[in-house]
């Protein structure tokens, strides 16, 4: 598959906007400036990155907690996702959401989610009403190596297998779901093997390849979109940080991996990798990459100004919006 | 009018509603062929892409209802028996009802759920209950529960058309009742008490299936000049306030009648509404008659033991207007 | 694997009790002599029957709203069975259960239930609590094709797989939840394969031949209790009668299967089956096999007499048993 | 007497009885690092047969539970956030609550269910709930709210021995509330009210997080000479109803403060009560100061603007008494 350079600059771009939004927040939380619990996917970047470039702006996803990648990678405004983790009424939910809580319908972002595996049947759903309203628009559900153990995982994937929707399920495949290693609560090594109880394609992905991730998703995207119905991609990675950030707090000296193995995943940081594969392709220059970093850093503080300058809701504004009065 | 069941009617909202909006479907367990009648047909004229059965997975097709409506359709969600709610409870509760206040309003939640609910001869613990008290106390749904044809059709017509989740309960023992309903465009607006007998000496709030049961009471007791309003809410969320509070402001007493338990029940909550907002106008203790506090259980007897009915309706009308 | 004559004729007393016992609740259902839903196994009798031949009486079942085959077959008295489904305060549950929910503990009868798909994790953790307790009690779990669309079956399923519990699944496939024909609902022909979405083994077993299902549950069953871990087995088989019985009243003329599908299978008919291996094998004399059902016969009109003549429970006793003030 | 956490009372309350009994178990989401400290260290106590790490799979392993029990164990299992119950609400409703009296008393289930619940911050709808309203109406659960580090173990202590299912809500935002508790054997029973303050003019019932607060209300309002009774009923079921009702005939008034909302919540329950069986007694309405029913907002302002306080309880103390 050939791949622009405009999608090219665009993955890249994207990548870097999770890693420094991410970084961000995760110091804002650090500093305690922002409230709530905040759950970032630095080292993930490039299953998002991937997945969403093969959708266009119609298609939907729906997300987990630790959704700010998928947010940012389906077009999602680093200001108002960062207002909105502020608490700011600017923020995309009027600070009623949070961090793991963001949601833009008008890009087809269903939303983030606090309920582990509650994402994967509203994708179904979301596929489904594509169908019944008759657009060809397809839906992703991004979930975790833990979620892939919930009922609505099984649920979701056999009734999008019955119906043929047009979904595409990609799991995150981070090693753990909070605290436990997934070895120890899962029954299978690889995911995607669950695709045969319900005679779906489901392939292991090199989550920290964005082109290889791109290219599986478009094949799943297109495949959805001709009414084939759903495939299930895992994509294997791992997260840099903790399950939460300040984790510590709580933990203590307990830990759950160790050091070697996380230092071991950065160097297959999907950033790097990424501008490796620029240099030696020769497809992109560092200057180009360079430029895109100083891009999203402004963006990024222009975002963090925003959020900082912008107001607090009314607390006369906690009643609002609890119900649709049209 | 034409006379016709609280089933028929159930059918008559649905085909209705289908035929008006295309983007209205209708999805559950056996839905197809329409397990208690109430969907029969409808496969015939609206086709198996807006007619679904769906595998035995409530948390996954209630779930899938959600994301169906937030793509812009309008699902009429069936779960055969309101029990069965509960292995779907985080997708109603934490998904359906939040979604559209956590985003800051920008979700829509266009969805009718039905279920059949109450005790309706030896169905057993797992198969009889009042599920609605369990959804009082979450913000962002609808709570519906038809006491006859006239309103199930009206009331149901209004749910399905309504931009918020709304659970439409169905008492299994009504089904073959029969009034007359309008046919056609008929709408009961959620939100609107019915009085559906005046009287002077005592309020009756009853829900569902009590209805029928206080409107016999309330004919007995006439003859003993126990003058008896009854007033069925016909939805506890919106709950018209106004219509209860205004009948115990003429009454002063105040009997609430429900299948459903005592401790935590929607009896309760009416109740802790008009021991507070009423309470002025009260001469008599706030009396519930409700279900006991076991499981429903199997065995005839034992089920008439555990259910509220017309005696102890009776039996609580006598206790508050002291005769 | 010899099977013993004794076996043997156990295996056929248990058929055929379970047909009578079955028959005889239809019939007293539709003359409206026991109330509520009952909901019989008429022409599955081998899968309850192969199984619980394999099983001591330590070891533990959970059962489902089709239950009545899999009682008899672990051992419940056709009595106490009829005096729960007649209501009566002599029934297995004094009458508080009926045709869906009878049980009998001191059987390992965990209990028939009324929530699909429910008994899955109940026997998983009926496994855990023998593991936990030091004891090398199996229990099965019987639960239908529609059930292993729940997602407690992919929850007990993982569970059991990674804590290796001594369990062993049993799906009694017979093409149909309610009137929706398992294919047009479940991404699989075969429940069985959804076992390679937990790394354990699944097998197909001819869910009318009982000693096919013996064999199978044997060997499923000693692995358990070496503490190698579940098994899934998937008896085909069918079920001869309604849903409910009375299904009629409400399905009218909707009819959702062919009568020549149903006189199909009622040739493959697993009593008859077994006369017939009887017969070729020369094992057992179409005497033996009399015999036993005249004792049944005869055992079953006991049960229902006693039935009859026992006592409805008192009103009173309807507060009972809530709670355990122990 | 040792001043410990309302966690580390948690822990003692675990370990002690596991140490009692060897058939005390362990089980739950990252119960084996202890997410929230409450199970740290167990492991290295009582190894990994006893102390087990689930996938997270609630109904699954709720159910787990439910089968544990029914094989002679006893099982303490955690649901991290009330919240996630949802995901598990009929293998809690319909099986761990039914089975016992469905079976003619044959089951009996000693399982400790716990979680925390409540906001505490910035969690946000579906991490801030206060899910025990709706396991009221579930004849067959026992449901404990402790408000301090004392109950907190003896009130666990109890649950983990009762021979019934037992839901212990843990309020987040107590996790860190420190006091005296008594090392080794501390039991408190279920159903057995603590009054925390006596007083003359009002009754006020608190439950949970809302125990410290009234407490700091009635401690104002003392300067004032409005003497409040805080009543602390530690378990919602069984509900010590005597103990309310004598304080509301000696004080004609009274409050009810839950975290919980106030359509179908545990306070609307509470009042039921009052409004019937202390009718008698009450000279004024029975006020309720709950949670506005929306979901629990984010961002603080509107969290706190959600979220029963002092603020408001001593305006309903006020409104009830006349000052
Ligand atoms: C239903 C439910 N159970 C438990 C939790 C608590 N929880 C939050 S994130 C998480 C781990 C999820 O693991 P995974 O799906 O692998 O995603 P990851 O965090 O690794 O990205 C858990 C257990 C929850 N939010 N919802
Ligand atoms: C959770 C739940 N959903 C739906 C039902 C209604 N129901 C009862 S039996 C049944 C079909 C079950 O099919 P299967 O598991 O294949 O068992 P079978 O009846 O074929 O033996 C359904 C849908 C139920 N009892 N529980
Ligand atoms: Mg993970
Ligand atoms: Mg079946």
């Amino acid at each position: 598959m050939d791949i622009s350079k405009d999608k090219l600059l665009e993955m890249y771009r994207t990548m870097q906007k999770i890693r420094l939004f991410e970084s961000k927040a995760r110091d804002l939380a650090m500093a305690a400036e922002i409230p709530g619990f905040v759950h970032v996917s630095i080292g993930e970047e490039a299953s998002a990155t991937g997945v969403c470039a093969a959708l266009r702006k119609t298609d939907r996803i729906t997300s987990n907690h630790r959704g700010h990648g998928h947010l940012i990678a389906k077009g999602g405004r680093l200001d108002r996702m960062m207002a909105e983790i502020f608490g700011k009424r600017t923020g995309y939910c009027k600070g009623k959401g949070g961090s793991m809580h963001i949601v833009d319908y008008s890009l087809g972002i269903l939303g983030a989610n606090g309920i582990v595996g509650a994402g994967l049947p509203i994708a179904t759903g979301s596929a489904l009403g594509a169908v019944i309203a008759g657009k060809d628009d397809v839906t992703v559900a991004f979930f975790g190596d833990g979620a892939s153990n919930e009922g609505t995982f099984h649920e979701s994937l056999n009734l999008a297998a019955v119906w043929k929707l047009p979904v595409v399920f990609v799991c995150e495949n981070n090693g753990f779901g909070e605290f436990t290693p997934m070895a120890t609560v899962t029954s299978v090594k690889d995911i995607a093997v669950r695709a045969k109880a319900y005679d779906i394609p489901g392939h292991i992905v090199d989550g920290n390849d964005v082109l290889e991730v791109f290219r599986f998703t478009s094949e799943a995207v297109a495949r959805a979109r001709a009414g084939e119905g759903p495939t299930l991609l895992e994509c294997k990675t791992y997260r840099w940080e903790g399950h939460v950030v300040g984790e510590q707090a709580f933990l203590g000296d307990g830990s759950y991996r160790e050091k070697s193995e996380v230092e071991e995943w950065k160097r297959k940081c999907p950033l790097i990798r990424f501008e490796k594969w620029c240099a030696e392709s020769g497809k992109i220059s560092s200057a180009e990459l360079k430029k895109i970093i100083a891009d999203t850093e402004k963006e990024l503080a222009d975002a963090v100004e925003f959020a900082r300058s912008s107001e607090l809701p009314a607390p006369s504004e906690v009643t609002d919006d609890v119900y649709n009065n049209t | 009018m034409p006379q016709i069941s609280f089933i028929q009617a159930i059918n008559q909202a649905i085909a209705e509603e289908m035929e008006r909006d295309p983007l209205t479907f209708l999805m559950g367990e056996d839905v197809v062929l329409g397990a208690f009648g109430a969907t029969k047909g409808l496969i015939d004229k609206f086709g198996a892409k807006r007619v679904r059965n769906t595998p035995i997975s409530e948390a996954g097709f209630v779930g899938a209802a959600v994301g169906a409506a937030m793509a812009g359709t309008r699902p009429i969600c069936e779960v055969e028996f309101a029990s069965f709610f509960y292995c779907a409870f985080d997708q109603i509760c934490n998904q359906a009802a939040k979604l559209r206040y956590m985003s800051g309003g920008q979700a829509t939640m266009p969805i009718t759920f039905r279920a059949v609910f109450g005790a309706m001869g030896g169905a057993a613990a797992q198969h009889s209950e009042t599920v609605y008290a369990q959804f009082l106390s979450v913000p962002g749904l609808k709570l519906v529960i038809p006491s006859g044809p006239s309103d199930m059709k009206g009331l149901l017509k209004s749910a399905i058309r309504d931009n918020n989740p709304v659970i439409v309960f169905e008492h299994g023992a009504l089904g073959w009742s029969r009034e007359d309903v309008p046919a056609g465009e008929h709408l009961v607006p959620l939100g609107k008490a019915a009085v559906k007998r005046p009287g002077d000496n005592v309020t009756v709030v009853a829900i569902g299936a009590m209805v029928p049961k206080a409107m016999s009471v309330a004919e007995k007791l006439e003859k003993e000049k126990i003058s008896v309003e009854v007033i069925d809410p016909r939805t506890l969320i919106p709950l018209d306030e106004d219509a209860i509070l205004a009948s115990v402001e003429k009454t002063n007493r105040i009997v609430i009648a429900d299948e459903g338990h005592l401790r935590g029940g929607a009896a309760a909550d009416l109740a802790a509404i008009v021991a507070d907002k009423g309470f002025d106008f009260l001469d008599a203790p706030v009396r519930r008659v409700t279900s006991l506090d076991v499981p429903i259980p199997f065995s005839p007897p034992l089920e008439k033991a555990a259910i509220a009915d017309e005696a102890r309706i009776e039996a609580a009308i006598r206790a508050v207007v002291g005769r």
